[in-house]
């Protein structure tokens, strides 16, 4: 059997990788996937633990994450989208018109 | 219920004095027209005044109970009430308020022109708030005046003011409000200790720990010495008095500051009455400072208006230190030289600000030899000034010579050390009047100058009138104004007697039960 | 009480000159004032007499201040003394109201001169009436006021200004003692009535005051306290510096205010206060030693000046030390003697300097002087009269009551010997300097301008006349006093006096009192020797004396350069920290400094650290990542 | 080592191979094909917990929806200068620090988690015997309504902010 | 617990103004097809939120706390309470936005369909009783604002706006999926009220998991209410995004991450209180200090308010950290406080902005007071209210705040609440000073309109009668939070 902190564990390593992706990263859609690399890690742990628990609450959640991630990638492409084409440029090292 | 005397008029007296200039201030945003305008506004304090009168009519000089009481549900949800009285302590103020704000009109009849309706407006609240800190007996209620004044004020020296006009009045705003803002943390750790409620003479009956007391008293203290204010705090005062309009300055020297002074009196004493003893001799110490440092400075002054300001420090000096004199004459003397000093040196404001009307400077050295080209004037600030120096037969030797003789029977040292500022007092005065009247006028000032100067008019002279004819009333039959205080100054120090406890432990001790 | 009319008419006439007079009255001020202090004479004479007739009248007002068990009144006593004070006052005053009519005619303040002195009448009065301190204060302050206003009569001058202001600061250093004093007394009594105190002070011997660690004898303390004030206001060491720079002031003034009575009030209040001062061995040395320094110390000085007011402003100030000789050494009632024969006769030279003055249109300097006697023979007469009287010469006023004084003196013990010596050659000084004076101004050959000397003329009649009455005085007022010696139960004032200030210690013998008083007058005539030597017999001499002595000489033209030294150690020091130190550092830099300078800081905070929001996603990212990072460790790892 | 945990193993290093490889790529339409990989690998390991509803969903919507979205978007944006410009932002040292101090944070921390809490009804039996679309299906569909309806808004507010956002208006 | 009669007509009664909100938000998509005039969607849509209103306002008290939906929506006092925050939110930006959005030439009928879903994703996160409904309720209105903040498409500012705030959004809700993970790994369930009972059931309050888990919970909802170090979007986003819809961001999201923060620590993890304090009580403090710090440097008024209700954000959770219910209560009562002044300044704000002419910058506000008094001395009240000087809502607001505190013995954290106050108190004067004592450089011309003018009055209006008669609103917060 494979004890459930395994997959907690893979889920927080991969979370991680995300975070890493998402502060080190200049290319905006790389940026946003690696959020969406962060949501599947937790979706792994969510399933993991719906399983363990005998409980679907969980998996239920996956379902609309994965559903929000959706809607969430749609909006954001589209921002993405009428960003560039005022500003031609999607690294995010490059976009700093309000700050101070 | 058994400290208060209900209101026996058959109108709510207070209510109407302190809300008529309210009311005033609302029917002037419908007003247009500078003249009808000024007007109404003269109408209203005028009417306020007179509306306050019966108070000092219908007093009862024997009692120290709060008179005048009216007491109504306000929010019920934290306990605090619409609670408004006064005793012996408050009334004076309430008469100051209301008479010094019939002069601020008069005299900024001329002086303003710009956004003549927006200053009127901003007076009467101004008045209505100061009024509301005098009468007010529920902290919140008092809270609620003592930090709303501040707007009125600020936008007075900041809009009508002189030339540094914005920095004087964000930093009379920031400074006072720092202090206030303590003393808002004060109130609300009292309303918890207190057993939820505000009343102030409820909470005044109850005795705190020492420790609690210790910092109540020092989070008191921050609002009460930066108002007086008191050394090392003052430096907010000569900006702000420098660069406020005359009736701005009037108001500041003649109310505001006595506000931190009453604090002392209303709350920090018969509240924190162990951690008071505690305190007499730091404020002993910073009243001397400031009485002999606020004349120093004045010596060297070269601004008329500031040289004013710096001896408002050297004056509340003196009051400070007469209430912390802790005697019934100290006390009193404390009291009727707020009075005292909100006649002469608002007075002298109003000089000033006439005099700058016409020759639109400041500068002492610009000045000479005007007793020659306007002597009515001079007469009349002769008279302020011996005043302010506190010669016999002025207010202002009875309210000093109490003082003194407080803060002497109290401790020695320091009334001989405060008795020095008399000497200073006489010198940076006798100065200012010698530059300003005596030696030859410069030629810019002469009839045939370029600003020829005129002696005082009619207005000028009404305005000055009242507080003139009470420098001498006061100065010969002070009886008519220490009257009121007796009954409530003895109270005060009777309660702070009774709670005897600090005086049986030495310093040490009770700094060792503070931290 | 018709007697409160005594202060009251002249304070009437004040108000009505001062806010009427500009417009209205004008030059006619004197209709008002002279009625009115006339007036105040004839109410101080029968006062006198209700005096005279026993009947000492002690009457409150009014409760003047009430707080706690503080209480003062207004209130008049009049007794014995106060009953002398009032006819001095009231007498000269009328006197010189009149002499003012002609002085200050055609003058632009006219209205206000007369104003003026009315007032200083009222203070004065209220000042002898007074019944307790805190009103002897009021009164007290109120003269120092019209002082004030007098010296600095012709304001657009700035030496008088300066003067005006300096004798009223100078004045408020000893008021601030007297003050305390005041204080202290209700502290030790529980009163400030002039009764409770006096009839308690012998409960309070030997109690102590401790200050600063130290225990004092408080009737010492009490006492030195109150005289504090008197040395201020009577001009003596080391507060004397004003009254020289008061002479600035109209010659009426002078004569009324810093000769005749105002500078005795000093005088006045310590003989007032003696039951006080019996108590205090300490004390009354101290006035003592104060006076008879002072009376030499301001002869000294008076021997070299040549603006003719100065030399009669030190001779003033010098007999006013003879006055506090005599209270020290308990002869109060030769001190109120003396105060009251030198009211007339200085009154008298002052006037009579006034006139001089006049004539020569307000030159003072005696070396611009001489030879007048011939073109004012009436001022010369008078003057003539005066000098006799101040010199002490037998017969006149001046000999009585100084030699009172000296006499007293001479009986108190080795100091009191010491003290006589002191007198005595004050006494020689006083008669040099009052003859160099006369023969400066009177003999000799006309040093002014053509111009002055074409104007010569004798003054006019409201001059001379009033001139003329205080010569009788300086004459005859000597025979209220005449010693035991040459008249038995001569020393009618001291007789009258005696309920009050009580009778002078220790007797002497005849012959010890006849060797006194003849070398007082020896000392008196080698005065006019020396004078008349020096200034009429050889011209020459006193330039070539002072090139003798010279340092000497310098120090007294320089009046010992006592207020060059009050300049350079109090005045100066005190602008110059006011200014540099206080105001220009430490409330410009360190009290502004932090309070401008935490919002600065705070400003600065914020325009540093709004860099850190760069602009960049990642970076707020990283914000975000690094407090949930910090979060956690503190948590997790932390606890 | 059981046979679970070898496949366990597997799926494990190649999730967090993936995943690396996502975020490290330099051209991001490589990035994206590793995430298709990686996406299949995590549908891999919802198979292994016995909801198979989910690896379904897992391969349709991100795989077949969102990732083409993305390829669609790099098309769209045309990004030719990637090839030659730096991958990592200056600030990218902080960022691998984060993720491996996040990594040690997490790790220990979770490292000995356990499951306490008493267990639901949906055992692998249980689920096994209604079949799992059938589970997820009632469960959605009754207890879960709510969500489900506002997840339903949701996509609704996507739609309309896509449009808005995005759609060429004549203005 | 699974039982059939989940839904029950009861439930979806309690449902109505939410299902009122979205419905609406078509019912606007579809007007929009039809009707050209703005105004009248508009209008339709604040009849809406009034109907949606009366609908709260008949639900409310009725027998107490409801539940539906197998416990996952609850309608209480404390979830009424906002929903009325929300809907004055909704209707007062509607007001403002009539004019504005046409010379913004961002007017789009979906505008205010968005402006519905976000808030009635607020009022569901307002009644969520379930981190499921919780997590897609915040992502409802996440989602609507990051839409709604870049609707102005040709101006670069506001699409950088939209899109660093949906990137950092998305960042966060990884985290707050991340803690719902955890917590629910921990306590078999997502129900609030169940994790209570299972920390104490299973005695894990002290487990670090849980704190990891309540650790991300908190930085999302940080994230939403701007707590520092959570905050660096909001400076950017609401100087970038549309000004009516930055004076409806800093109100709605902000209240609704309150209404689930407060939700979350006090129903959840109400036996955790110790820990989760000593995470608020720094981050309180840091954020008072920051954004009163902050702001005092900024130029751009829209950014300076950013930062301020950044440092309000730090006053709120003082009532949050005093852990009672009263506490809560305080914290409420100051977002609504908080709601009406700065949509009053942000109202005035957008009053300077006309064709031509951003009125953004301090700059702008010179002697605007000698031209248009009516509008400066209604800033003026707001920036004294901002400030907290009576007689303004603004005092009562940090009073109560204040006063809870102090009652929980955080006497320290209000000393330094009150400090920062000054310092904020700066900024606020400077905008005062601008209006009055500075000489206008150019003539201002305001554009009104008869909803903006109302929007004005009643915010002003509220703002002083609540001042100073507090017992108007604070007995329906306390009666609505206390019961």
């Amino acid at each position: 059997m494979v004890p459930l902190s395994w997959y907690i564990i893979l889920s927080a390593v991969m979370f991680s990788i995300g975070v890493f992706g998402f502060l080190a990263r200049r290319n905006l859609i790389i940026v946003f996937m690696s959020v969406e690399l962060m949501l599947n890690s937790v979706n792994i742990s969510l399933v993991a633990f719906s399983h363990y628990l005998q409980s679907m609450r969980g998996q239920i959640l996956v379902f609309f994450v994965i559903t929000v991630a959706a809607a969430e990638a749609a909006i954001g492409l589209a921002i993405l989208i009428a960003f560039y084409r005022n500003n031609p440029t999607i690294k995010v090292d490059e976009i700093n018109l309000l700050k101070g | 219920m058994e400290n208060i005397i209900l209101n026996q008029l058959n109108y709510p007296v207070l209510t109407c004095t302190v809300f008529l200039p309210v009311a005033g201030a609302l029917l002037l945003l419908f007003l247009r027209g500078d003249s009808l305008i000024r007007f109404t506004t003269l109408l209203v304090t005028l009417a306020t005044f007179v509306i306050s009168l019966p108070l000092l009519t219908d007093f009862d000089k024997t009692t120290y109970k709060m008179q005048f009481v009216e007491k109504h549900e306000w929010i019920p949800s934290w306990g605090i009430n619409y609670f408004i009285g006064i005793d012996g302590i408050s009334i004076l103020f309430i008469f100051l308020t209301t008479l010094l704000s019939i002069l601020c009109v008069l005299v900024s009849w001329k002086a303003i022109e710009n956004k003549a309706k927006e200053f009127h407006i901003a007076l009467l609240t101004l008045e209505a708030g100061m009024l509301g800190v005098f009468v007010a007996l529920d902290f919140f209620l008092f809270y609620i005046f003592w930090e709303a004044m501040l707007i009125p004020m600020f936008l007075l020296i900041g809009v009508w003011g002189g030339p540094q006009r914005v920095y004087a009045a964000i930093k009379f705003f920031l400074y006072t409000l720092v202090g206030s803002v303590l003393m808002l943390v004060g109130i609300v750790v009292l309303y918890f200790t207190g057993g939820n409620t505000l009343d102030i003479l409820a909470l005044s009956a109850l005795q705190y720990p020492l420790k609690l007391q210790f910092w109540l008293f020092l989070a008191f203290f921050a609002a009460f010495a930066v108002k007086v204010p008191m050394f090392p705090f003052h430096t907010w005062l000569p900006d702000a008095h420098t660069e406020a309009p005359t009736a701005g300055s009037v108001i500041l020297a003649g109310v505001l500051l006595k506000m931190g002074a009453y604090g002392f009196l209303r709350f920090s004493i018969p509240m924190f009455p162990d951690a008071t003893r505690l305190f007499v001799k730091p404020v002993f110490i910073l009243s001397v400072i400031g009485i002999i440092y606020g004349a120093l400075v004045c010596l060297a002054q070269k601004d008329l208006k500031r040289l004013i300001a710096y001896s408002s420090v050297s004056h509340m000096g003196f009051v400070t230190l007469g209430i912390f004199a802790l005697n019934i004459q100290g006390v009193e003397g404390g009291i009727l030289q707020m009075v005292n000093h909100g006649i002469i040196t608002g007075a002298l404001f109003l000089m000033i600000g006439i005099i700058y009307e016409r020759t639109h400077t400041r500068e002492i050295a610009a000045y000479g030899g005007f007793a020659t080209l306007v002597p009515w004037y001079a007469g009349l600030f002769i008279i302020l000034t011996f005043a302010s120096i506190g010669l016999p037969g002025t207010n202002g030797f009875i309210g000093e010579f109490l003082i003194l003789f407080g803060a002497f029977k109290a401790q020695k040292l320091y009334g001989v050390l405060a008795a020095t500022g008399v000497i200073l007092g006489a010198g940076y005065m006798l100065w200012l009047y010698q530059k300003i009247f005596w030696e030859r006028p410069g030629p810019d000032y002469g009839p045939s100058g370029r600003h020829p100067v005129r002696d005082l008019g009619l207005r000028e002279v009404v305005t000055l009138a009242p507080l003139i004819a009470l420098i001498f009333w006061i100065g010969f039959y002070p009886e008519v104004f220490l009257g009121y205080m007796h009954s409530s100054v003895e109270r005060l120090l009777q309660d702070f007697n009774l709670s005897a406890y600090a005086e049986s432990q030495n310093l040490m001790a009770q700094l060792r039960e503070i931290f | 009480m018709k007697y409160t009319l005594i202060p009251l008419l002249p304070l009437l006439s004040f108000i009505i000159n001062i806010l009427f007079g500009r417009n209205f009255i004008k030059d006619k001020a004197h209709w008002i004032a002279v009625p009115a202090v006339a007036g105040s004479f004839i109410l101080a004479v029968s006062a006198f007499m209700d005096v005279l007739a026993g009947n000492v009248i002690n009457l409150n007002i009014y409760n003047w201040i009430v707080s706690g068990d503080f209480q003062v009144s207004i209130g008049f006593l009049i007794d014995q003394l106060t009953a002398i004070m009032l006819i001095v006052v009231t007498s000269i005053s009328t006197l010189i109201f009149i002499y003012s009519i002609g002085y200050m005619h055609g003058d632009g303040g006219y209205y206000r001169f007369f104003a003026y002195l009315s007032l200083f009448v009222f203070s004065m009065l209220m000042l002898v009436m007074a019944n307790n301190f805190l009103l002897l204060y009021f009164g007290w302050e109120a003269v120092g006021l019209c002082s004030y206003f007098l010296i600095g009569f012709w304001f657009h001058k700035k030496s008088a200004a300066d003067a005006g202001k300096k004798a009223f600061i100078v004045n408020r250093f000893g008021d601030f003692g007297f003050g305390l004093g005041v204080i202290l007394v209700f502290l030790t009594f529980g009163s400030l009535d002039y009764a409770q105190v006096f009839g308690n002070a012998g409960s309070v011997v030997g109690q102590t005051i401790n200050i600063l660690g130290t225990d004092y004898d408080l009737i010492t303390v009490i006492c030195l306290l109150l005289f504090c004030g008197a040395v201020g206001k009577s001009a003596q060491m080391p507060l004397h510096v004003w009254l020289p720079d008061a002479m600035e002031g109209p010659t009426p003034v002078s004569a009324l205010i810093h000769a005749a009575t105002m500078v005795t009030a000093g005088v006045f209040m310590v003989a007032r206060c003696n039951p006080l001062f019996n108590l205090s061995h300490t004390a009354m040395n101290t006035v003592a030693v104060v006076g008879g320094v002072t009376a030499i110390f301001a002869a000294t000085i008076g021997l070299v000046q040549n603006d003719i007011k100065r030399v009669i402003a030190y001779s003033t100030v010098s007999q006013l030390g003879y006055m506090f000789l005599a209270l020290g050494v308990g002869a109060y009632s030769a001190g109120i003697f003396h105060l009251y024969t030198h009211a007339y006769f200085k009154a008298l030279l002052f006037l009579g300097s006034g006139s001089v003055i006049h004539a020569l249109h307000d030159e003072q300097n005696m070396q611009k002087m001489g030879g007048l006697k011939k073109y004012m023979p009436v001022t010369y007469a008078v003057f003539i009269i005066a000098t006799l009287s101040i010199t002490g010469i037998p017969g006149l006023a001046g000999f009585f009551s100084k030699d009172e004084i000296l006499y007293r003196a001479y009986l108190g013990g080795d100091t009191g010997k010491f003290l006589w010596l002191l007198g005595t050659a004050a006494a020689l000084m006083t008669s040099f300097y009052s003859w160099r004076l006369i023969f400066m101004t009177f003999h000799g050959k006309f040093r002014g301008t053509h111009e002055q000397e074409h104007h010569l003329h004798e003054s006019p009649k409201v001059i001379t006349v009033p001139l003329m009455f205080l010569a009788v005085g300086a004459i005859f007022a000597g025979y209220a006093g005449i010693p035991p010696l040459l008249m038995e139960h001569g020393d009618r004032i001291g007789e009258f006096l005696s309920p009050v200030l009580g009778h002078p210690h220790g007797e002497g013998t005849h012959a010890e009192e006849m060797m006194v008083m003849a070398s007082s007058v020896l000392v008196a005539l080698a005065g006019w020797f020396i004078a008349h030597k020096m200034y009429v017999k050889n011209p020459e001499l006193p330039r070539k004396v002072a090139e003798m002595f010279k340092p000497f000489y310098n120090l007294l033209f320089n009046k010992y350069y006592v207020d060059e030294l009050y300049g350079k150690t109090i005045v100066q020091p005190v602008l110059k920290i006011s200014d540099k130190v206080i105001l220009g550092f430490f409330d410009a830099k360190i009290i502004e400094g932090i309070v401008n300078g935490v919002p600065n800081l705070i400003g600065a905070f914020s325009r540093k650290f709004r860099q850190v929001q760069t602009g960049l996603l990642s970076n707020y990212g990283l914000a975000m990542a690094l407090g949930a990072l910090a979060i956690i460790g503190y948590m997790i790892f932390m606890r | 080592m059981t046979a679970p945990q070898v496949f366990f193993s597997y799926f494990a290093a190649m999730i967090t191979g993936l995943s690396l490889l996502v975020v490290t790529r330099k051209n991001p339409v490589h990035s994206v094909l590793w995430m298709l990989l990686l996406f299949v690998h995590i549908a891999g390991l919802y198979l292994f917990l016995n909801a198979e509803f989910l690896a379904a969903i897992q391969i349709i919507i991100y795989a077949g929806a969102i990732l083409v979205l993305f390829l669609f978007v790099i098309m769209l944006l045309n990004l030719r200068k990637e090839e030659t410009e730096k991958r990592f932002q200056r600030q990218w040292p902080l960022g691998l620090g984060i993720g491996v101090v996040l990594m040690m944070f997490l790790v220990p921390v979770l490292g000995n988690i356990s499951v306490v809490p008493p267990l639901g009804p949906y055992s692998v039996d249980a689920i096994k015997s209604e079949g799992h679309i059938m589970t997820v299906g009632k469960v959605l569909y009754t207890e879960f309504l709510l969500p489900f309806e506002i997840a339903s808004v949701i996509l609704l507010v996507a739609i309309v902010g896509a449009v808005v956002l995005a759609k060429r208006r004549l203005e | 617990m699974e039982t059939a009669n989940i839904i029950t007509l009861a439930g979806v009664r309690l449902i109505i103004p939410e299902l009122t909100m979205v419905c609406m938000g078509l019912i606007l998509l579809l007007l929009d097809l039809v009707v050209k005039k703005k105004g009248v969607i508009a209008a339709v849509g604040i009849a809406g939120a009034l109907v949606a209103l009366y609908g709260t306002f008949k639900l409310f008290g009725i027998g107490g706390p409801q539940t539906a939906f197998a416990n996952m929506f609850v309608l209480d006092g404390y979830a009424n309470f906002f929903k009325l925050i929300f809907y004055l939110n909704i209707i007062l930006t509607v007001c403002i936005s009539l004019k504005y959005m046409a010379i913004e030439k961002a007017s789009f009928g979906e505008y205010y369909a968005l402006l519905f879903f976000s808030t009635a994703g607020m009022m569901i996160m307002a009644s969520a009783a379930d981190l499921i409904i919780l997590y897609l309720g915040l992502e409802l209105m996440a989602l609507s604002t990051y839409i709604l903040a870049g609707l102005m498409r040709k101006q670069p500012r506001s699409n950088e706006a939209a899109l660093k705030y949906f990137f950092l959004g998305a960042f966060s809700s990884a985290f707050l999926l991340y803690g719902i993970s955890l917590t629910y790994g921990l306590t078999g369930t997502t129900n609030l009220k169940e994790i209570a009972s299972a920390l104490q059931a299973l005695n894990i309050s002290g487990s670090p998991t849980v704190f990891i888990g309540l650790i991300f919970l908190i930085v999302a909802f940080g994230f939403k209410i701007a707590l520092v170090p959570f905050h660096m979007w909001a400076p950017d986003v609401y100087e970038g995004a549309p000004t009516s819809i930055t004076a409806f961001m800093s109100v709605g999201p902000k209240a609704a991450g309150f209404a689930v923060l407060g939700r979350v620590l006090f129903d959840a993890f109400g036996s955790m209180q110790v820990q989760w304090n000593s995470i608020l009580v720094p981050l309180a403090v840091i954020t008072m200090a920051a954004g009163s710090i902050l702001a005092l440097a900024q130029s751009n008024i829209k950014r300076m308010l950013a930062y301020s209700s950044i440092a309000h954000a730090g006053y709120m959770l003082l009532g949050v950290i005093a852990g009672t219910p009263g506490g809560l209560t305080s914290t409420v009562n100051y977002l609504m406080i908080y709601m009406l002044m700065n949509i009053g300044a942000f109202a005035v704000i957008i009053m300077l902005r006309r064709e031509g002419f951003q009125g953004e910058n301090l700059e702008d506000y010179m002697g605007l007071a000698k031209g248009h008094p009516l509008a400066s001395a209604l800033m003026l009240i707001f920036m004294f209210s901002l400030t907290g000087i009576p007689p303004t809502a603004g005092f009562i607001g940090k009073f109560y705040v204040f006063m809870e505190a102090i009652n929980s013995g955080y006497t320290h954290l209000a000393i330094i609440a009150v400090l920062f106050s000054v310092v904020s108190a700066f900024f606020y004067l400077r905008v005062v000073m601008y209006m009055y004592m500075k000489d206008p450089k150019e003539d201002v011309v305001l554009t009104t309109s008869c909803s903006m003018n109302l929007a004005l009055a009643f915010t002003a209006v509220m703002v002083l009668v609540i001042g100073i008669f507090p017992s108007l609103l604070l007995d329906i917060v306390r009666v609505s939070i206390l019961g």
